[in-house]
């Protein structure tokens, strides 16, 4: 008895599927739909699945409290005034009627499918071959257009602008520092290209002979890297020329570089 | 370059594929527009068909794919026994049903045809990839909009949407029988419990 | 059974098996002689041969099997080798607008503008072959100046420089700020070397 209610309740998708059985099994039509008979027949079948302890989805219950409001709306008598003529009455299974036909539609595209899914089992695929015979080295191109590059260049005036307008106001001895690590970037490069150990008078590195601040950056960047031990400097008199000369520790940075990751941002789209 | 090599290319990509293969990936490949690749799939399927051979092409959304013949399969149930995927539940036909003609549809939309809560049902059609997530409504809540995938057409064997059948159709053949004038009012089913229990067993 | 049926059930059955198709299970299933299979599976063999399908048919050992046809090899590499894409990053990008506005151009002055390093986003464009060397200018230390390259131009499907965008302002920030003393303008010259020292530390 438990048992027959669980396999039951297994096919029986919803309230909706429940009710429709109910109707064509006691050849209602579902347009005339007698709500008393299966209203009684909906909540005595639910009541006897509560009992069998079946889980019940309470969806179910609410659509056994909609057919009873529906069943009592249809027993308030009707007055045949003036007022209150056939066509103006509403009947109150129009709702339950307009949402079943909509079930049943959406019920009878399933078995359509179901239909359909049998069919198409009869062709079979095959399985993909092991496409790692066929990988070769990844072609890479470079994602580049007009565009991008126009808006990335446009972002960077913006931001640059507004910097600008910050740094105008403030921030001197940040804008000094900045100067005097490009010097130093320069310098290095400098030294770079030059054979090692060769000496080179200090007033080489100054673009800008006449420029007080330059001398005084490129003064202030070769003490810099004097003391992080990258040049060594030897000035034979007073006010004499200063002799540089890069060590081994020439290019050890101590300034932050922009990482690799920045450079180039790796992406993989199939 | 000839259309022969081509179609001869689009042989070889396909069968080693598997899967549905996608016209614009053939036409990237030969630098072609891709009308031109659906049009010498479009031949291909044509001389498959024509010549009754054993394979035939599928189309599934502008995507081909080799499958064997239907009328081939119980020669190949004799050789072996095909993986079969496994059946859909009548709640997930029902629902799917609802999503493939209703779509883009929310989940409420649905719960509100069928009379009762689908999230499981849902998540068991979107694990199977027969329907996906489409993007959210602008209405209040913005609910998430729902529809059918490709792996819906390919394993219901529609070429595109447009090949579902019109609802007209299917509502047609349900609702014949149901006119109201067809009922000889009380005298339908009197139906007890007991038989329908009888009809369980 | 009609040959042609039989051929037709074999193109199916080799296409699910996948491995060589022994002749000897085919008969068995038909329950006719394997000299009639092996006939028929040399006849489709033929077919696919003079067709230049796509796929051919490969005998081994008394056994066949559905392979792809070798001239088509470098189709299906295509196919198979999905292509990496890389974009340049906001610092690349902007490096390569500055060395294309401004120019000849060297590595100072674009730092100098950036207001940060660019040696490695440097190297990156010239691996990249975007940016290529020039020379050097005259000016003391002799820096390099770099420029963009005909690959640029290609690139971004510029004919020519004059085709780059006009971008509003530029003069403002490229043009006119790029020198260090006009940055600090006015104070850039009354700096002692005693602020100077204490701002390193």
């Amino acid at each position: 008895m438990v048992m027959s209610y669980r396999v039951k309740l297994n096919v029986f998708e919803g309230p909706f599927d429940l009710l429709v059985y109910l109707i064509e099994h006691a050849r209602m039509s579902i347009y005339d739909i007698r709500i008393s008979e299966i209203t009684k027949q909906y909540v005595e079948y639910v009541h006897q699945m509560q009992e069998a302890n079946v889980n019940l989805a309470s969806e179910f219950l609410l659509l056994a409290s909609e057919l009873l409001e529906i069943k009592s709306r249809m027993l308030l008598p009707r007055i045949n005034t003036e007022e209150n003529i056939e066509d103006r009455y509403e009947d109150p299974r129009t709702e339950l009627v307009e949402k079943l036909k909509e079930y049943k539609k959406y019920k009878a595209i399933a078995s359509m499918l179901e239909e359909r899914l049998e069919e198409s089992a009869a062709s079979q695929e095959k399985p993909q071959e092991d496409l790692t015979e066929y990988t070769n080295e990844q072609d890479e191109y470079l994602v580049l257009d007009s565009p991008s590059f126009k808006k990335a260049f446009e972002d960077f005036l913006q931001r640059k602008k507004k910097l600008d307008e910050i740094r105008a106001h403030h921030v001197r001895t940040g804008k000094q520092r900045m100067t005097t690590e490009i010097r130093i970037s320069n310098i290095k490069d400098f030294f770079k290209e030059i054979p090692a150990g060769e000496r080179r008078n200090f007033m080489e590195l100054i673009e800008k002979k006449e420029d007080k601040y330059d001398i005084s950056v490129t003064f202030a960047s070769v003490l810099q890297m004097m003391k992080e031990k990258r040049l060594g400097a030897e000035q034979r008199r007073l006010f004499g020329d200063i002799e540089l000369y890069a060590t081994e520790n020439l290019m050890d940075d101590v300034v932050p570089d922009e990482t690799p990751e920045e450079v180039v941002n790796g992406e993989q789209d199939n | 370059m000839a259309n022969k090599t081509i179609k001869s290319a689009i042989e070889s990509m396909m069968f080693v594929w598997g899967e549905p293969l996608n016209i614009k990936d053939v036409a990237d490949i030969f630098d072609v527009d891709k009308k031109e690749i659906y049009e010498c799939c479009k031949e291909l399927q044509e001389e498959y068909e024509q010549d009754g051979r054993g394979i035939v092409i599928r189309e599934v959304n502008k995507s081909f794919q080799f499958v064997t013949r239907k009328e081939n399969r119980e020669f190949i149930e004799r050789l072996c026994t095909p993986v079969r995927r496994r059946r859909l539940s009548q709640s997930a036909l029902e629902t799917l049903a609802i999503v493939a003609y209703k779509q883009p549809v929310t989940k409420g939309e649905i719960e509100a045809i069928r009379g009762i809560r689908c999230d499981r049902v849902m998540e068991g059609l979107m694990d199977k990839n027969l329907i996906a997530q489409l993007g959210r409504t602008d209405t209040v809540g913005r609910p998430i909009l729902y529809g059918t995938t490709d792996e819906f057409l390919k394993q219901f064997e529609f070429e595109s949407l447009k090949d579902l059948p019109p609802i007209e159709d299917i509502e047609g053949v349900i609702f014949e029988d149901d006119e109201p004038t067809v009922i000889i009012d009380g005298v339908a089913g009197q139906i007890s419990l007991e038989e329908l229990k009888k009809d369980e067993d």
